[in-house]
């Protein structure tokens, strides 16, 4: 059952990764990456991360991709096809690279072998949300306040990126 | 049934899909776009790893990963958006004023 | 007094700095007689120096004066101290003597040239390093002496500077000179090396022990020294710049290119008579340059017109006389030439002088002639030299140059001949001289009315006409006790003859000498004889004889090209090879490289530049080749 | 449930910083007058304040937020290096940006934002505090990069950087998930713990190697500098500076932290990788800065070289070459935020002089200015008695100490190579008139303190570093 | 001698103080700088002068040493300290310092505030150079004499190729001293690890015996270095451009002074510090020595512009300095000290001579000149007497050293020294065949005939210097006395220290110096008496 799901899940996940590579309309782009999320949200599933999953579904899948969808249409970028694109530059170069390194990982990754799940008990009883939750606002206090900083910077930063010049 | 090394690598084939993605778009959101996806393959790994070693650090990390992407995306965009308003263009190749 | 001898090189010196520093608003005559004063001053002091030594037992006659220590540097201990025994007396005289006499003379024949001040400045500083040439004990300040007279007839040769052949002249003079004190420079090293001490009397002590008779090392060394002789006393191979020599002022040629500076070779290769002893080959070498310079200068001066160039050739060949004698042996006989020569030669100079002065500058015998009413001291003292040097009987040079030829003749017949010849040259020569230019008829050119010169110049030349009429008698070879100069000289040059003779002394052999002395007698007598035929009483004949022979009067008359020999074969080349250095070697290959390196470096930094190609991807593309290397090198390695 | 140690104290300087920040950002809603300078006196008190709060941390030796962060005498050197930093940036950039017309109080919010970060990063234990921390500063510095409004340079060095940027954290992202998966944790302890007993698995070289990448790119080392120049060129002047000191030290800072607190098992395989890196960084940076015209552009690569020699400390190891690092970054500070004040200076409006032949004739026109130029181009270059000479002294002994002689030797003719493109300014500024009379510059008494208080640092440093030498060794003691 | 002032950090920095001094002066008013730096560097010629009478000759040690703790942590020191060897140089900068500002009164008239600081900031350079007995110390002031000539040929050098000249002059010696900076740091390293304590006490150093396996490589580090800077022959080439570019202070300050610090640089740290090596060298450095003399010598020969000529010449000269050092003998040692000394007198005086005529006619062409001395016989006499002490005349002071030299070295390479003699011909072609050219003859060049003779002020600037010359050719000993302990120490410590390095290498150990004390402190000793004391 679960190895089924896995299958299904990963042929979306990067079929619709395929699709964000190569199709050329940019809201088709976005739609599949959607997917993409969706796809990962299903196996965080599988690996016992609901909490994880949730939140990428609607942190991801709702607010960030909506907000490509908003640039896309503010621009109207979907009229706009770029001349040659997929590709131009040294692309092919750096796909080749990438092959090169994943034939290099696969070996390197071999290394954790085909141990078998543990039992997730640490990290779903009782639950887990919960488990995450009481992990976060007591050990990863700290980077959870930075992260606050770090929010609080970046919205800033699009406030006086896009400021128009007055 | 699934082993680490299925999640591992699926995740590793989405990290290089991501790159590619860099590599061969031109347009700049959807480069932007390539850029998540890579992250999302990393948050893949971390997911499996947390899982197969029970840890929560794990998951952890990925709600920072997440919140980081959605950061950065933010300020492209605002970039690619400032760009776009001053050049009309959202080549990546376009973008090459400062050279040498 | 002896103890006092430093003055002698001091007077001079005060001379020369009071001309030198507040000289600029001093009268001619002031200057002049300040010059003369200090330098009689200092022959004086060394009439008396003499005397003291006479008093003497003849075996200790040679006392050492220590001034100061001069350089000290680990085992080379060299101090400022002079040697006077009766060799460096007899070189002190001759030196403060005639110099005396000549500084005298050029009062009158300097009067009114510009650089007058600076005339009898150089003149001083001359007599001040002869003096310390002649009386140093040691080998470095005699060296300090050979250098300051070199400078000095630098200075004096190159007197009239705006004349380019002066000057020209007087940079030969040096250079040349330089290349002998090379050879000499190396030749102290060799010594020093070998002694540990450059003191002459520890040199000599130590000179049987340290050198084996005819050694190598010693050759090597006496070698070195010659070197160092032929060049200041103008020796074959490096006696072409004493002809040029003559750019100088007359009473220059007279004191230094005649009576003291050229004889310093003789003088230092009688110094250290001992090191030549031990070196057989070396003596032959010397007697065989010293007799072919004398052949060979002689055959020059047979040719030249300009008279003072005739003297400077017989110079040349009288020098070769001296060596000549040191190479055989007779270096008492060489000095005692050198005294002699001293005389004559700077008489004859100094009357040569006299000539052009009364013939405003003019030097071409061609042009003179009949010049015996007009200048009458003039031509008496001339004759006297004349007679002297061709060594007609009991006047100097018949006994001086007789001794040498007798010991030539004892050494090998060969070195008789070339002196004999050479001789027969000599007074063909000289009587030539005399005859072309004060008897004949006249040539004098019409716009040049001759007169005697002032009484300032003829009572040197009165002067100097006795003494070389006289200074023969010091020392009549054959009868013993009349020979005082040889006893008074002898034990200077005794161990050098005991070497030499290895114990066995022969005896001299009087009827032989006796015979030499008429052979060369008649000598003279047919030179006289051929060059009264040629210029009196036939004009025309030698204008004969060189179309007969043109080519060889040609080479003859341009000293056989040997000045154009050396321009092409050394100075050309040197220069050449230089300016190879210079614009080849320096700027293209070494700066080349220099350069060359920058550029590169330039280039290799265009070419890294023209990486950063603007473009986002390109960037991204070498993060992901440095992300391969990376684990590239982790996995596989 | 137990809260972990929340130690306020501990983090008080960064913490001071943010809050600044957050009044800043609220009192500039509300200025209308001097906006400038008044953003600026509130950043320098909370720099100040920060100052203070950061002198315990000196005596400290503990961590905080259950071993998120490490309170050390390290945190304390490299905070008051950052703060230094920010405090002389800010400085020089109210002259700057009232210059361009604009009064961007918001600015030096995100200044006082990306300190915070740095801060967090170099005090940071754990890879996730690191991240956020890295991630804190990165998308602050992003944004200043970019914040020229109309002016496409600017845009484009924003632009290049974050994608670049993401990039590279991606990277670095999965390196650290290499390692986790390998180590099980992410704090540095347990990871040192991890591969002190045990074998190193080839995941947790890959996931070091990953990792390595990720910092060296925010060092500026070759292959990773290609952002570099084009980013140096296009922020507005002040900021190239903090980039060019606030940044790298901070990226090295934590590189230092990581790669000598956490992985000195691995030393081995990333000393060698960084020996090669450092070699060509060297070589590059010298030799393409060369050929540059643009002083920003020639500064950004020698800020490269430097990187390059800053690697060499690291590849040397030990107290040494870590003390070498603290100091050469120290030395490197005061002389690159003198250096670009100086450039911010001539710049003038719209950085319309940006030429090296617009420093002809300075030392003319402006003595003073060209003296203090040629200090901190000596210092550059690594001449006696200035901080850059001692900087390069140190690193470069760390080496032989290791004995990677031939390593210093390139180190040595590559920055023998450097005299020439410093001293090129040098003979602008002396030797060379201008073909126009510029006008004259209007010096603002923030800039003018900047640069004295950074000439004094050169010098003082340069020529009594025992102090700060000492200091340097003392704050790298907890690594080891 | 305890003498609590602390005199050479006084003569070190006494011109620094004169620079801030000037600093802070009105740049309009110039004549008051030019007397600000004059006065100063009188001041520091002063302390030159005490510290010559407070030197005790018959000591080898390091006198008037003064030592405090710099940098604790590395064991770097400022230590100051003068010894027969270091004594002359530093007299000789004491003495050039006024003169070059009195020759440069007339001759720089722009920006002479620059100009003077230049100066004084350039003499603490040097005269820091020869007192240092800390590597470190001595690298610093090293580097620092870099800037002010630089600026010096950069700014008021001459305009065609001065840029051009001055970069090559800094890469040049940059990439020299910067390995050198290897080199030291090696050593330091080397001996801190080998006696436990690290330091850069150039005393310490001299006691530690560099394993022989490393000996070259540092060797030819320093060599390099020191080699450019000399400069020998293959590395002379930035020596013309720079003297001809520079102005005339910066040639004579070049060629009186910074050329010594190569040579300096050899005896004081190459040879004592790496004896063995230096002794495997000495074959090669003397052909490249003996290459420097002829090739220098011709070259000059057919050169056309005056000061490239006596550029040249410097080279010569530099070579027979390297030769007789190299000689280790005590005569060739003491000569080459005593030659940096000549060649500083005359090739200086020579410069300033050169300059005069150049800031009256503006040329420096060979042709140009001629019958100068007719219009200018009080030129001329000084000019001849330069050239008569260039060329090694007996009497003036060339010919001592070079004596001494050529004598030092015949005792141990025949052949070296005859080539080497050879040298002193050429010597009086080219230097004799210029003046004949520049001086000799009849006014062709109308420009000539106006040319006034030389001013009280320019005859001020070049008498003390004929005294000088003077004074070694005639009474050489007050100048060899005093550096002969130190040399015969130098030359013992070098024996001494082979044979130990020779040692250790046979038993393989890796050196303690512990074990090895001994054999060395003997002559370590007498050198550290002085160090100790003020530690």
């Amino acid at each position: 059952m679960e190895t089924v799901m896995f299958y299904i899940l990963g042929a979306i996940t990067v079929a619709s990764a395929f699709c964000v590579v190569l199709i050329r309309r940019p809201i088709h782009n976005v739609l599949f990456m959607i997917l993409t999320m969706i796809g990962l949200a299903g196996l965080f599933i599988l690996l016992h991360a609901e909490f994880v999953a949730m939140v990428q579904l609607i942190v991801y899948a709702g607010a960030v991709m909506v907000l490509f969808l908003f640039v896309i249409m503010l621009l109207n970028l979907d009229e706009l096809r770029l001349a040659g694109d997929p590709g131009g530059g040294r692309w092919w170069l750096g796909v080749l690279i990438m092959q090169i390194v994943l034939a290099m990982l696969i070996p390197v990754l071999a290394y954790f072998g085909t141990s078998a799940p543990a039992d997730a008990a640490k990290i779903t009883t009782p639950s887990n949300t919960t488990v995450v939750a009481r992990e976060l606002f007591t050990t990863y206090l700290l980077p959870f306040e930075i992260a606050s900083v770090l929010l609080l910077a970046a919205m800033i930063g699009a406030v006086i990126l896009v400021r128009k010049n007055d | 049934m699934v082993t680490l090394q299925h999640y591992l690598l699926l995740s590793a084939i989405l990290f290089v899909l991501g790159v590619t993605g860099v590599m061969v778009r031109r347009n700049l959101v959807i480069v932007l776009m390539s850029l998540e996806l890579m992250l999302n393959a990393v948050n893949l790994t971390f997911i499996a790893f947390s899982r197969y070693l029970d840890s929560v650090e794990g998951q952890v990390f990925v709600l920072f990963v997440m919140v980081v992407a959605a950061a950065e995306v933010a300020v492209g965009l605002a970039i690619a958006v400032s760009i776009y308003r001053q050049t009309g263009s959202i080549n990546v190749n376009d973008i090459n004023v400062m050279k040498w | 007094m002896i103890d006092l001898v430093w003055l002698i090189p001091l007077f001079p010196l005060i001379g020369f700095l009071i001309n030198g520093t507040m000289g600029k608003e001093f009268p001619e005559k002031l200057i002049g007689w300040i010059g003369a004063v200090c330098v009689g001053a200092s022959f004086v002091v060394a009439c008396l120096i003499l005397l003291e030594l006479i008093a003497m037992e003849p075996g200790s006659r040679s006392v050492q004066v220590t001034v100061y220590t001069w350089m000290l540097s680990g085992d080379l201990q060299v101090p400022i101290a002079f040697l006077i025994d009766p060799l460096s007396m007899v070189m002190l005289l001759v030196v403060t003597g005639v110099g005396c006499l000549i500084h005298v003379y050029s009062i009158g024949y300097m009067h009114g040239e510009i650089g007058f001040r600076r005339f009898f400045c150089y003149l001083n500083l001359f007599v001040v390093s002869m003096l310390l040439l002649v009386s140093a004990n040691n080998f470095l300040l005699l060296f300090v002496g050979w250098e300051g007279v070199g400078l000095c007839s630098y200075l004096l040769i190159g007197y009239y500077y705006e004349k380019k052949s002066a000057s020209d002249a007087g940079k030969k003079a040096f250079v040349v000179n330089r290349i002998g004190d090379f050879g000499f420079l190396i030749g102290i090293f060799l010594i020093f090396t070998h002694f540990g001490t450059l003191n002459f009397t520890e040199v000599f002590a130590k000179a049987t022990d340290v050198f084996a008779y005819g050694g190598v090392v010693v050759t090597l060394t006496t070698l070195c020294l010659f070197v160092g002789a032929t060049g200041k006393s103008a020796q074959i191979p490096l006696y072409t710049w004493l002809p040029d020599a003559m750019e100088g002022p007359t009473p220059v040629s007279a004191l230094i290119h005649a009576a003291t500076m050229v004889t310093a070779g003789v003088y230092m290769v009688a110094r250290c008579s001992v090191l030549f002893a031990l070196a057989p080959s070396s003596m032959t070498v010397v007697a065989v340059i010293g007799g072919a310079t004398a052949f060979y200068a002689a055959t020059i001066g047979i040719t030249q017109y300009d008279i003072k160039r005739v003297l400077a050739y017989s110079t040349v060949s009288q020098l070769g006389y001296m060596f000549l004698a040191c190479g055989v042996g007779a270096f008492g006989s060489g000095i005692f030439h050198l005294m002699t020569h001293a005389f004559f030669k700077a008489l004859l100079f100094l009357a040569a002088g006299s000539v052009m002065h009364a013939m405003a500058g003019e030097l071409d015998m061609r042009l003179m002639g009949s010049l015996k009413k007009k200048l009458p001291y003039t031509h008496g003292t001339y004759l006297v030299g004349t007679l002297a040097i061709t060594g007609i009987p009991f006047l100097a040079g018949f006994f001086s140059k007789d001794e040498i030829l007798y010991y030539s003749f004892e050494k090998h017949i060969g070195f008789w001949l070339l002196g004999a010849v050479a001789a027969l040259m000599t007074s063909f020569y000289m009587f030539r001289s005399l005859y072309m230019t004060f008897y004949g008829k006249s040539r004098v050119p019409a716009h040049i009315h001759v007169h005697e010169s002032p009484a300032l110049m003829t009572i040197p030349l009165i002067v100097l006409a006795v003494g070389s009429a006289l200074a023969g008698f010091l020392n009549i070879p054959v009868f013993h006790g009349l020979n005082n100069f040889a006893q008074f000289l002898d034990p200077v040059f005794a161990p050098a003859k005991e070497i030499i003779e290895h114990g066995h002394a022969h005896g001299h052999n009087v009827t032989l000498e006796v015979g030499l002395a008429c052979v060369s007698v008649l000598i003279a007598v047919v030179g006289l004889l051929l060059a009264r035929y040629m210029y009196i009483v036939d004009p025309s004949a030698p204008g004969r004889v060189i179309e007969h022979h043109p080519n060889i009067h040609e080479t003859v008359y341009n000293k056989y090209w040997i000045d154009e020999i050396y321009d092409t074969v050394f100075v050309n080349s040197i220069v050449r090879a230089s300016r190879w250095l210079w614009r080849f070697v320096d700027e293209k290959i070494v700066d080349g490289i220099v350069n060359g390196v920058a550029s590169v470096a330039i280039l290799f930094g265009s070419g890294l530049r023209r990486l950063q190609t603007g473009l986002v991807k390109d960037y991204a593309l070498s993060i992901l080749i440095g992300v391969v290397a990376v684990i590239g090198y982790l996995v596989l390695r | 449930m137990t809260l972990p140690d929340i130690n306020l104290g501990g983090i008080l300087p960064a913490l001071v910083l943010c809050i600044t920040g957050v009044v800043l950002m609220i009192v500039g809603l509300f200025l209308t007058w001097q906006r400038l300078a008044i953003s600026m006196a509130i950043s320098l008190a909370g720099i100040l304040v920060a100052f203070a709060a950061n002198a315990p941390l000196r005596l400290l030796h503990e961590s905080a937020f259950s071993g998120m962060v490490a309170l050390d005498p390290y945190s304390w050197f490299l905070n008051w290096m950052i703060l230094l930093a920010a405090a002389l940036t800010v400085l020089m950039s109210v002259k700057y940006f009232s210059d361009e017309g604009l009064d961007l109080y918001e600015y030096f919010v995100l200044l006082l934002f990306a300190s915070a970060g740095m801060m967090f990063m170099v005090s940071g234990t754990h890879l996730l505090v690191i991240f956020v921390g890295l991630e804190t500063l990165s998308i602050s510095i992003y944004v200043l990069a970019g914040c020229l409004p109309a002016n496409v340079k600017s845009k484009e060095s924003a632009l290049k950087y974050l994608i670049l940027g993401g990039f590279s954290s991606a990277i670095f992202l999965y390196g650290a998930a290499l390692l986790y998966g390998t180590a099980g944790s992410l704090a540095l302890a347990d990871l040192a713990k991890f591969f002190h007993s045990g074998t190193i698995a080839p995941t947790a070289k890959v996931g070091m190697g990953l990792l390595l990448i990720g910092f060296a790119f925010k060092a500026a080392a070759v292959p990773f500098h290609m952002w570099t120049p084009d980013v140096y060129e296009g922020a507005p002047t002040p900021l190239t500076g903090f980039m060019a000191v606030g940044v790298k030290a901070a990226a090295f800072a934590a590189f230092v932290r990581v790669f000598f607190g956490a992985l000195p098992e691995l030393q081995a395989s990333w000393s060698q990788i960084l020996w090669l890196v450092a070699v060509l960084t060297m070589i590059l940076g010298n030799f393409a800065a060369l050929v540059q015209e643009n002083i920003k552009r020639m500064l950004a690569y020698s800020s490269i070289a430097h990187a390059g020699y800053i690697l060499v400390g690291m590849v040397g190891g030990g107290d040494a070459g870590a003390s070498g690092v603290l100091y050469y970054l120290l030395a490197y500070t005061f002389t690159n935020l003198g250096a670009f004040a100086v450039v911010a200076l001539v710049g003038r409006k719209g950085e319309a002089n940006n030429m090296l032949d617009d420093y002809r004739g300075l030392a003319r026109t402006h003595p003073a200015l060209a003296v203090a130029m040629s200090v901190f181009i000596f210092s550059l270059a690594g001449i006696p008695p200035t901080a850059g000479f001692m900087g390069k002294f140190s690193i470069f002994y760390a080496a032989v100490k290791a004995g990677h002689v031939w390593l210093v030797v390139i180190g040595v003719l590559t920055s023998a190579a450097s005299v020439f493109y410093y001293f090129r300014v040098l003979m602008k500024m002396y030797m060379e008139a201008p073909e126009r009379e510029p006008a004259p510059l209007q010096f603002g008494a923030g800039t003018v303190i900047a640069l004295v208080v950074a000439l004094v640092g050169v010098l003082y440093i340069g020529i009594f570093p025992k102090t700060y030498l000492d200091l340097a060794l003392m704050s790298v003691q907890p690594l080891f | 001698m305890e003498c609590n002032f602390p005199l050479l950090t006084f003569i070190t920095f006494v011109p620094l103080v004169g620079a801030a001094l000037v600093l802070f002066l009105n740049r309009k008013s110039q004549e008051l700088l030019r007397w600000v730096a004059i006065i100063f560097m009188v001041i520091d010629l002063i302390g030159c002068l005490a510290v010559y009478s407070l030197f005790d000759p018959t000591s080898a040690a390091v006198q008037l040493a003064e030592k405090q703790v710099w940098v604790k942590s590395w064991g770097i020191s400022y230590f100051l300290g003068v010894d027969g060897i270091s004594l002359w140089l530093v007299m000789l900068t004491g003495l050039f310092g006024p003169i070059c500002i009195l020759a440069s009164w007339k001759d720089i008239t722009v920006r002479v505030k620059e100009f003077l600081i230049c100066m004084l900031v350039m003499q603490t350079g040097m005269v820091g150079v020869f007192l240092a007995l800390d590597l470190f110390l001595f690298y610093v002031f090293w580097e620092l004499m870099l800037i002010p000539m630089y600026l010096l040929i950069g700014m008021w050098g001459n305009p065609a190729r001065r840029l051009y000249a001055a970069i090559k002059f800094v890469l040049y010696t940059v990439v020299g001293s910067l390995l050198m900076l290897v080199a030291i740091l090696v050593l330091y390293y080397m001996a801190g690890h080998a006696s436990g304590t690290y330091t850069f006490d150039l005393m310490k150093l001299y006691e530690f015996p560099v394993p022989l396996s490393a000996q070259m490589l540092m060797f030819l580090a320093f060599f390099l270095a020191f080699a450019i800077k000399v400069p020998m022959f293959p590395f002379h080439t930035w020596l013309p451009d720079a003297h001809t570019e520079a102005p005339t202070v910066g040639s004579v300050i070049l060629a009186a002074v910074l050329l010594k610090m190569g040579t300096y640089g050899f005896v004081r740290f190459a040879i004592p510090l790496f004896p063995n090596a230096a002794l495997d060298a000495a074959w090669w450095i003397g052909i490249l020595a003996l290459i420097g003399i002829v090739y220098g010598a011709w070259v000059a020969m057919v050169q056309v512009d005056v000061k490239r000529l006596v550029a040249f010449s410097s080279v010569s000269h530099l070579g027979f300095v390297m030769l007789g050092m190299f000689a280790f003998t005590v005569q060739g040692l003491q000569g080459s000290i005593l030659q940096m000394i000549n060649h500083g007198l005359s090739t200086g005086a020579l410069f300033l001579i050169v300059g005069m005529i150049y800031e009256r006619r503006h040329t420096r062409l060979i042709a140009e000149f001629g019958g100068i001395s007719k219009v200018m016989p009080l030129y001329a006499v000084f000019f001849m007497i330069f050239t008569l002490s260039s060329i090694g005349l007996p009497g003036l002071n060339g010919f001592v050293g070079e004596f001494l030299i050529l004598l030092g070295t015949f005792k141990v390479a025949p052949w070296y020294a005859v080539i080497g003699a050879s040298g002193v011909i050429f010597a009086a072609v080219y230097m004799l065949w210029m003046f004949q050219r520049v001086m000799f003859g009849e006014v062709t060049n109308p420009k000539n005939l106006p040319l006034k003779d030389l001013s009280v002020r320019e005859a001020c600037v070049l008498a003390p210097i004929v005294v000088f010359c003077v004074w070694i050719g005639v009474y050489p000993s007050t100048f060899l006395k005093p550096m002969e302990p130190s040399v015969k120490a130098l030359l013992s410590q070098v024996e001494k220290k082979k044979a130990v390095v020779l040692e250790l290498d046979k038993l393989g150990k890796n050196q303690k110096l512990s074990d090895l004390s001994p054999a060395i402190s003997v002559s370590g000793r007498n050198l550290r008496a002085e160090a100790d004391l003020t530690e």
